[in-house]
């Protein structure tokens, strides 16, 4: 088996370079590129929002009590809100604040989990049992209790200035804030357990042989070979960020308005079910749609980073 | 005990009494460990310039761990190993790592040993990057000469290890240990990993480097029949010791452990007719963890009585042959080979 | 193997107390006190009673005093007063721990139930139609926002056509067997949905794996058939990683389930301790979160037993596997 | 087509006829083949060594007489027979009665071959119930027999081990007690001993070759080591790039091997007493399977190639005395 | 997961609910934390304590003073109530009560003033965790004059005198030897520990089951002396969840969603838009007073043309009438149009953008900045922090029409929301809101406002954060006409004090006055006599009088 597998691949991989090979292999996980596809789309749509606004010659926040509710019309293509606001152009900001959330937070959490999943696996010993004795703290760790005072954090205290604090998107970055803090743990042990085998692999004897400090080590020959699990790790997360910040929504400690998530939108409309379903249906088929594309996107690229398949 | 060095000269490596234990099991803040494993248990030898030693034994012997005390991959419990006059062993950082510098290894697998991620070009420069040598256009000169010396063509310097066979990225690492122009190479079973028809290309190399360079060598195989080939001297290794060191030669005409001779009467011969029955030596190799008493090898040994299962032989000189050194409480007599009067046939004593 | 359980056992004590003080902290730290919130809810209250009231309660003392006078009680058996339930915390937790034992429970071994031999099936015919229509299924489980789900189900099931009880642990006047049963299987299904995808995957993902093993071969070389195979050879072995992420899971669906319990009313854990600590029920809240810690600690534990039970390679009695 | 076998074994036929065997793995590239049309078979009692290099496509068609060729491969022409059995033309789900009744199969890393987290004894007694018509007790009682007939000290306490607690040979050997314990007439032998240390392989070979002459099945050894197969096998056959480029008894191959492949994998292995300054090497590396010369596979490498070995592929023919070879030279020069 | 659903549906098969008439499944959002009378005052407790035992004095539904458990409202006019002079020479009042006649505890012990005394001092004890210590440090001392006669000797004369709503009596024969250690006693209660002791209850009903978070059961009382109540049983189901709420009512496992602690407004207005045939929907508009209290001490706010042009921006009879289908009354003040002191002379702040253009012109802040917002000579822009509660709808939809509509006026607000527990906890109570802070007050009829509005109440660390003077407003002719209404007897005086207050109240503007909220009650129809009250009094006092009437 060993000898056909070898003999199928190695010549295969010839000519190709990991990335055409890492590309080609994505471009085989149909719903992969589908998903890469729509969230690209959706990330441009998202993040030209203003100009869409002024295309439409809408105003994301302009309340407008005599347009309550109103279904869809040439001036609003999806129709209004609660407060007659343009139910698109919100929808698009909203998937710019949760995209935007998602992202960053992912982002932030990975490379903290990857600095502490580095420098577990590479060094072991006593700082590998103290970090991973904190990652365990840190998941067992009541997430409730630390939102509760996170959010009733004088920021002022903290030495950031008032124009920070006082900043409208606040709420925005203490829920990345908050995010990060607790979602690294993942990435942390993702990367310690694939630092400790890479870690024993010859080209990390054969540098420190040749002289190599561990920083060198764990930059040019442990982090390169951990980046596949950090990368599938991290879409996934960008979709679990998107969950979690509509359940924070839900308990009302999410993202404050008037800045619309569709977290916030889909709890806002909750209650509104009954009356106006489609305000709870286009936040809640957003998230579900945009969430399930970062799933299927994180899978493709597990698939395509498969290390036995690059390995060969 | 003191390492034989061959010619008289001041030998370029020593190794005295390493001494090398590992722990096993032991995770968590408050857990023991729950027992140790003897790698190493007093191994001295010496190496001097250009000669070649072969590390020969069986998996568990401790060769490796040998090779990774010296590259100071592993840090010794005790003993010393002096490389040009500087004990490695106790050496920290800095002056470490220029110290090593004339000392490089070669890996078993070359599918292990090149970083994936990294093109050729990087693979092979590393080292002078990591010593500060040269500029960026010298050092790419560098590696171009150095690929060219391999045998690898330097068009090919932006590929990735992937895109290479097996035999070529065996060449690829050896061109990395080589760009530094070490004095001393320890390559750990560069062979193993390779295909039959690529092996003895290999061979050919490193021995063509050897001769070019005046390169010594710390070759580690299980095959005696590359040792035949490629060594000037033979220390043979059972469980953590030396049980035998010899001129290449004299090993192979007249081995004087029984270890030695069981290991040479193992190796298959091509045409050389069916195997015999009841030749092949009984008996595992014991786990390190528990190594028996007295004599590692004694539970195997056809000769072994009382004084091998409670005393651990020292090695030493055989009468007349200086350079011919055994740990054997009855080493064996000249012509052993032929009689096979051999270790053979003892009974598994467990 | 028992001086494992033992040493594992002693470190979990010891992390507990930490987390207890962590805890105690962070409740401790967090803004306003019960007696604020009391002022807010009759505008009639003095200074004075407000003051007096904090002596009652014991809010007038600083933290740590509060932290040592609690868990010098603590050590005596005594873990307080709740403060919204007006009893002792111990009296209280039972109800909504049963409560919480029956909805995850069920989740779990549902999930579980269903988990395995999906994953499975999928795994053994990876790139197949079934298997897309599984991994689909599974994605959308994850990705569904739960309170969502949770309102569609109610809408649905409830409202829509009205088969099952829209909330509550059970109807008045019933609480027999079958009533209870009919009010847990929304938030069950609601739960299951949710985690289900995950275990499938996982399960998956390793029983692919286990699938390319060498010993996968020889069974099937010494003439197993392909369900022997499976059943015998590969389950067990695709089982261990998935055990240890499935125990691990316990503890969060042991306090994670607050969602699901806030909209179908189900007075369990997860409720439990959001009230708390939203209702400055110190006590209650401190409790609470404790043992949810040491669930999760607990499920570790069992993780790591499940996982030697399972693989006879891990041994914790030392002694065992030779490195090379 | 033609027989390995040189001792006439009367009117029994071989174990093993394979025809003209085919089997071939889809790749992105298009379609590979592993093993490029082969044929040979096995007379009871005889060991067949299979020698060649990774990817010559000699575990593959091992593989492919138990019907286990891994996915996505598949055997895309010829015909395996056991006896008069023929394989290829069985149903899937009637495999697993012959799989370790009729040929067993033993594998190059016992370590990974064996379940982790079942018992040694175990394993055994499964492949004796698979079989076997008897209680658990009497499958218990097979593989202790089993494990005894296998020279493993203190069976009854070996059966509770788990493979990670045996040592190499040790797991070996059950692999061969568990392969054995239904009797096969075939027992196919892939790399048995390559995992292992010298002295252990010895022991292997010789209680590969005590079970031969103890239970009379005949044993396909695998391996890419000349010097084991010539201490086992009966008959050497030579794999190249998916073919069978030399078949013969292992005195003739040894002694006059006639491919040019075979001398130069006899010649580019170094021996014992026999220092040479230089080991002559067979140049370039081992073709790929998906982009091979249009003539004889070994054409590119081959120092005797001229234009007509790169035109056409040459046939195994017999060059005398059941001396098969695939090579245009070989027949020019005779011996 | 299908087959899960599949027993789902079995399970439902075989299990459907009957339909008992003579139960009525009320839902509400909130459980009630404890049930003593005494400890903690929580609406939902109120709620569910109303239908088994009674006050001694309550407001009707026509907001005026009745008497409950007593036999007639003690008054000065009637003699039950007698002015005296105390020690200190101040004005004292004694006011006689005679409990009503057949008043017993649900095991059979007739309430007496042994009760009466008892709650007495379990009240003063300042151990005792009763939360409304107030009244009972009025209460000077208590004459019994026989079982069911007392007389309380109070230390002031004030226009309430004969109110003792918050005096809820409690059962002498079974708390007493709770009461051993009165600092145990919020602990051991018997209305906690042994909650379904019937000898805790006096009213219509008592309780008969508690799942603590899930529900309260009630059943009929054989000891109470008043009209015999409709339903046998009455459940009372918490789902905090409003849209559950609703789910549940329609699929009829609750019956009716009690107004006080139900659905939001405009859920109440939708519904009645759907459901409006089925259900009998009441929008009571009551005393819950939403407002924006402005901090003073805010260098912007202090400016009274600015707190006068914030208000002047707004339109809140749009707000009013577009979000809430003008069920909620627009607040000139903090008194309801429908309480009697309301005075027509308070000024009202109608719709005026370009009076607030002028007065905040005037106050410094012409020019505008880029974005249109209105900056000052310094260059800095008006603006304002505008917190309330996060997670509440309503109040957040408010805050955004609030934003949109300041911002016409170049006012720039920035939202930030705090979870209740940290915002009433901390940012209120301690004054840490930067400019603006909304929530409500829920009051009773002609409640003085002397908390909220005295300067001596305002909330420092020095008095431990109590009071809740969260403007810190300071106005000394308001402080005296605190002083003033509450002694004040002769109800056409205290009119013209009230309107004088309310006058001052919105010329000052410490607070921006809003809306009074309203609650949508949604009946089925065959459920009669629910009267909603309006004020902090809940229409379960009345439940004896509820019934079905089913076709």
């Amino acid at each position: 088996m060993n000898a056909a597998h070898h003999a199928m691949t190695k010549p295969a991989m010839g000519a190709r370079t990991v990335w055409s090979l890492f590309f080609h292999r994505l471009g085989a996980h149909r719903l992969a590129v589908g998903s890469a596809v729509f969230l690209a789309v959706l990330g441009v749509l998202a993040f030209a929002t203003p100009a869409i606004e002024a295309v439409l010659g809408v105003d994301a926040n302009l309340v407008d009590l005599s347009r309550r509710f109103q279904g869809p019309s040439r001036a609003h293509l999806l129709g209004t809100d609660e407060l007659g606001r343009d139910l698109l152009v919100r929808l698009l900001y909203g998937g710019q604040v949760s995209l935007f959330v998602g992202i960053v937070a992912a982002l932030a959490s990975a490379v903290t989990g990857t600095v502490v999943g580095l420098l577990a696996g590479y060094y072991g010993g006593r700082l590998d049992a103290f970090l991973m004795r904190l990652t365990d703290g840190v998941i067992a760790l009541p997430l409730l209790p630390l939102l509760i005072v996170l959010a009733a954090l004088d920021l002022t205290k903290l030495g950031l200035p008032e124009s920070v604090v006082q900043d409208p998107n606040i709420s925005l970055y203490r829920i990345i804030v908050i995010i990060s803090l607790v979602g690294w743990t993942t990435v942390a042990r993702l990367v310690r357990a694939a630092a400790l085998s890479v870690r024993e692999m010859d080209y990390v004897l054969a540098a420190t042989a040749a002289g190599a400090g561990g920083l060198r080590i764990m930059a040019v020959h442990i982090l390169p070979n951990v980046i596949s699990p950090i990368i599938v790790a991290s879409t996934l997360s960008v979709g679990n960020v998107i969950l979690l910040e509509s359940v924070l929504s839900f308990l009302g400690l999410g993202i404050q308005p008037p800045i619309a998530s569709w977290g916030n939108m889909l709890t806002g409309a909750q209650e509104l079910i009954w009356s106006s379903p489609e305000l709870a249906f286009y936040p809640g088929m957003l998230i579900f749609v945009t969430v399930i594309a970062f799933n299927f996107l994180g899978d493709g690229l597990q698939d395509a980073m498969d290390p036995r398949a690059i390995e060969g | 005990m003191s390492a034989a060095v061959s010619q008289g000269t001041a030998p370029l490596l020593e190794v005295r009494d390493l001494v090398k234990h590992f722990a096993i099991g032991g995770q968590g803040l408050f857990a023991r460990s729950l027992g140790r494993v003897h790698a190493l248990n007093g191994v001295s030898f010496a190496i001097g310039p250009g000669e070649t030693l072969a590390l020969v034994g069986e998996s568990g012997c401790g060769k490796t761990t040998t090779a990774r005390v010296i590259a100071r991959l592993y840090r010794p419990d005790s003993g010393s190993v002096l490389f040009k006059g500087t004990d490695l062993a106790m050496l920290k950082g800095r002056k470490l790592k220029s110290a090593r510098r004339a000392l490089q290894m070669v890996f078993q697998d070359p599918y292990g040993s090149l970083n994936p991620r990294l093109p050729v070009s990087a693979i092979i420069g590393e080292p002078l990057v990591i010593h500060r040598l040269g500029t960026a256009t010298e050092r790419h000169h560098r590696v171009e000469t150095m690929m060219v010396q391999v045998g690898l063509n330097p068009r090919d310097a932006d590929h990735y290890p992937h895109q290479f066979s097996g035999g070529q990225r065996q060449r690829i690492a050896i061109a990395r240990a080589l760009v530094l122009e070490p004095e001393l190479i320890i390559a750990d079973e560069p062979l193993s990993a390779l295909d039959v028809s690529i092996q003895s290309q290999i061979l050919n190399l490193l021995k063509d480097i050897q001769e070019d360079r005046g390169l010594a060598f710390l070759f580690i195989t299980h095959d005696l029949a590359v040792v035949d080939y490629f060594a000037d001297r033979v220390a043979v290794m059972y469980l953590g010791h030396i049980v035998e060191i010899a001129p290449r030669a004299a090993l192979f005409s007249t081995p004087r452990h029984p270890y030695s001779l069981a290991l040479i009467d193992a190796i298959p011969v091509p045409g050389g007719g069916k195997r015999r029955l009841g030749t092949a030596t009984a008996g595992d190799v014991p786990n390190p963890a528990s190594p028996p008493s007295g004599c590692p090898f004694h539970p195997r040994c056809a000769r072994a009585t009382e004084v091998c299962r409670e005393t651990m032989p020292a090695l030493a000189g055989v009468p007349n042959q200086a350079e011919h050194q055994v740990a054997c409480h009855h080493p064996l007599e000249d012509g052993a080979l032929e009689g096979g009067a051999g270790p053979a046939t003892g009974a598994p004593r467990q | 193997m028992t001086r494992y359980v033992m040493g594992r056992l002693v470190e979990s004590v010891i992390v507990l107390v930490i987390m207890s003080f962590v805890i105690y902290a962070l409740i401790g730290l967090m803004p306003g006190d019960p007696i604020d919130l009391m002022i807010k809810s009759d505008p009639r209250l003095t200074p004075a009673d407000a003051a007096r009231l904090r002596a009652v309660y014991g809010l007038d003392k600083p933290l740590a005093e509060r932290y040592l006078h609690w868990a010098m009680a603590a050590l005596s058996g005594d873990f307080g007063h709740s403060r919204l339930y007006v009893q002792p915390v111990l009296d209280v937790m039972p109800g909504f721990l049963l409560n919480t034992f029956n909805l995850m429970g069920l989740t779990f071994v549902i999930s579980i139930v269903i988990a395995v031999p999906v994953g499975v099936y999928a795994a053994l015919r990876q790139h197949s139609a079934g298997d897309y229509a599984i991994n689909l299924a599974c994605f959308a489980g994850i990705s569904v926002p739960i309170f969502w789900l949770a309102l569609m189900l109610i809408i649905v099931f409830a409202v829509l056509i009205p088969v099952l009880p829209a909330s509550g642990v059970s109807s008045v006047g019933g609480g027999g067997f079958l009533d209870r049963a009919r009010h847990l299987v929304l938030p069950v299904v609601t739960l299951t949905i949710f985690s289900i995808g995950s275990y499938t995957r996982f399960m998956r993902a390793s029983t692919i794996e286990v699938m390319r093993q060498d010993y996968i071969r020889t069974a099937f070389a010494k003439g197993a058939s392909r369900n022997r195979v499976v059943v015998r050879h590969a389950l067990r072995n695709a089982l261990l990683p998935v055990v240890t992420i499935i125990a691990l899971s316990f503890g969060t669906l042991f306090s994670g389930a607050l969602i699901t319990e806030t909209m179908f009313a189900y007075p369990g854990m997860g409720k439990l301790i959001y009230d708390s600590i939203m209702g400055n029920d110190f006590n209650m809240a401190l409790v609470a979160l404790l043992f949810a810690t040491l669930v999760t600690l607990l499920a570790n534990l069992a993780a790591d037993l499940a996982y030697a039970w399972l693989d006879p390679r891990i041994s914790y009695s030392g002694g065992g596997g030779t490195p090379r | 087509m033609s027989s390995a076998s040189q001792a006439p074994h009367g009117d029994l036929g071989p174990v093993l006829t394979v025809r003209d065997l085919e089997v071939t793995f889809p790749t992105a590239r298009g379609p590979l083949r592993a093993v490029g049309g082969i044929s040979y078979s096995i007379d009871p009692g005889r060991t067949l060594g299979v020698v060649g290099e990774s990817g010559c496509g000699k575990s593959v068609s091992a593989l492919a007489v138990l019907g286990l060729v891994p996915p996505p491969g598949q055997v895309t022409g010829g015909t395996i027979a056991l006896g008069t059995l023929e394989v290829t033309a069985m149903d899937e789900g009637a495999l697993p009665a012959i799989r370790g009744e009729r040929v067993s199969m033993i594998f190059q890393e016992p370590m990974t071959a064996l379940n982790p987290v079942l018992s040694v004894g175990q394993q055994i007694a499964e492949a004796w119930a698979l079989h076997r018509a008897g209680t658990a007790a009497d499958a218990r009682e097979a593989a202790l027999t089993m494990l005894e007939r296998v020279r493993i000290p203190n069976p009854v306490e070996r059966y509770a081990n788990y493979p990670h607690q045996m040592s190499g040979g040790m797991r070996q050997r059950a692999m061969i007690a568990m392969a054995l314990a239904c009797g096969p007439e075939l027992l196919i032998a892939d790399e048995p001993t390559t995992a292992l240390d010298v002295t252990i392989q010895a022991q292997i070979i010789e209680l590969m070759m005590e079970m031969q002459a103890e239970f009379g099945m005949a044993i396909q050894f695998i391996s890419h080591n000349l010097g084991v197969v010539s201490e086992i096998a009966d008959d050497v056959m030579v794999m190249y790039a998916g073919h069978i480029v030399e078949m013969a008894s292992t005195e003739q191959i040894f002694s006059n091997p006639r491919h040019p492949y075979t001398k130069a994998l006899m010649e580019t292995v170094p021996r014992l007493g026999a220092r040479a300054t230089r080991l002559p090497t067979i140049a370039g590396t081992v073709p790929d399977l998906l982009d091979l010369p249009p003539g004889c596979p070994f054409s590119d490498r081959c120092p005797l190639a001229d234009e007509g070995c790169r035109q056409a592929a040459p046939t195994l023919d017999d060059l005398g005395g059941g001396h098969l070879a695939a090579c245009f030279k070989s027949q020019e020069d005779g011996p | 997961m299908i087959a899960a659903m599949a027993g789902g549906l079995g399970l439902a098969a075989c299990g459907e609910q009957k339909q008992d008439r003579h139960t009525l499944v009320i839902g509400m959002t909130q459980y009630p934390a404890t049930l003593n009378p005494n400890i903690e005052s929580m609406l939902a407790k109120t709620y569910v304590l109303a239908m088994t035992r009674r006050p001694f004095t309550h407001h009707d539904t026509d907001w005026n003073l009745v008497c409950a458990l007593c036999e007639t409202l003690p008054t000065l006019e009637n003699g039950l109530a007698v002015r005296e002079t105390l020690a200190n020479g101040k004005q004292g009042v004694a006011v006689t009560y005679t409990i009503k006649q057949g008043a017993t505890w649900g095991d059979g012990t007739p309430v007496t003033t042994k009760d009466v005394l008892f709650t007495y001092e379990v009240g003063k004890h300042p151990a005792s965790g009763v939360a409304d210590g107030e009244l009972y440090r009025r209460i000077l001392r208590i004459g019994v004059k026989d079982a069911r006669t007392f007389t309380l000797h109070l230390d002031r004369l004030t226009f309430d005198y004969n109110a003792i709503n918050s005096f809820q009596v409690l059962p002498a024969h079974i708390d007493r030897a709770n009461f051993k250690d009165p600092k145990e006693y919020r602990k051991r209660t018997a209305y906690d520990s042994d909650s379904t002791n019937p000898g805790l209850y006096f009213g219509p009903y008592r309780i008969t089951e508690k799942k603590i978070g899930s529900r309260i059961v009630l059943e009929r009382n054989p000891t109470w002396w008043g009209k015999k109540p409709y339903f046998k049983k009455i459940v009372v189901r918490i789902i905090e969840k409003t849209a559950a709420l609703e789910a549940n009512l329609l699929s009829g496992s609750i019956n009716y969603i009690a107004g006080e602690l139900g659905l939001l407004l405009d859920q109440g207005i939708a519904f009645e838009k759907r459901h409006g045939k089925d259900f009998d929907i009441q929008f009571k508009p009551s005393l819950v007073y939403e407002h924006i209290d402005l901090n003073l001490e805010n260098p912007f706010l202090k400016d009274r043309r600015v707190r006068t042009a914030l208000i002047l921006a707004l339109d809140r009879e749009e707000l009013s009438s577009r979000l809430f289908d003008r069920r909620q009354p627009v607040a000139d003040s903090f008194v309801h149009p429908l309480d009697w002191i309301h005075s027509k002379a308070t000024p009202r702040y109608r719709y005026d953008p370009a009076r607030a253009g002028r007065l905040l012109d005037a106050a410094g802040w012409a020019k505008r900045d880029s974005k249109g917002f209105r900056v000052n000579a310094k260059g800095r822009r008006l603006t304002f922090e505008l917190m309330t509660t996060a997670g509440s709808r309503t109040r957040e939809l408010v805050q955004q029409i609030l934003q949109s509509q300041w911002r016409k006026a170049g006012i720039d607000i920035r939202i930030r929301n705090e979870p209740a527990r940290v915002y009433f906890g901390e940012t209120v109570t301690k004054r840490k809101f930067k400019a603006m802070a909304m929530f409500a007050w829920l009051s009773a009829p002609e409640s003085v406002p002397r908390l909220t509005l005295h300067s001596s109440q305002i909330t420092t660390a020095a008095n431990n954060w109590s009071g809740q003077n969260y403007t810190s407003y300071k106005n000394p002719e308001v402080d005296k006409l605190l002083d003033a209404i509450e002694i004040e007897l002769d109800r056409p005086k205290r009119r013209v004090l009230w309107a004088r207050l309310q006058k001052l109240y919105a010329r000052d503007l410490p607070v921006l006055p809003l809306f009074f909220r309203a609650d949508p009650f949604i009946i089925p129809k065959w459920l009669k006599g629910i009267r909603p009250t309006g004020h902090q009094d809940p229409t379960t006092l009345w439940v004896e009088h509820w019934r079905a009437e089913r076709p």
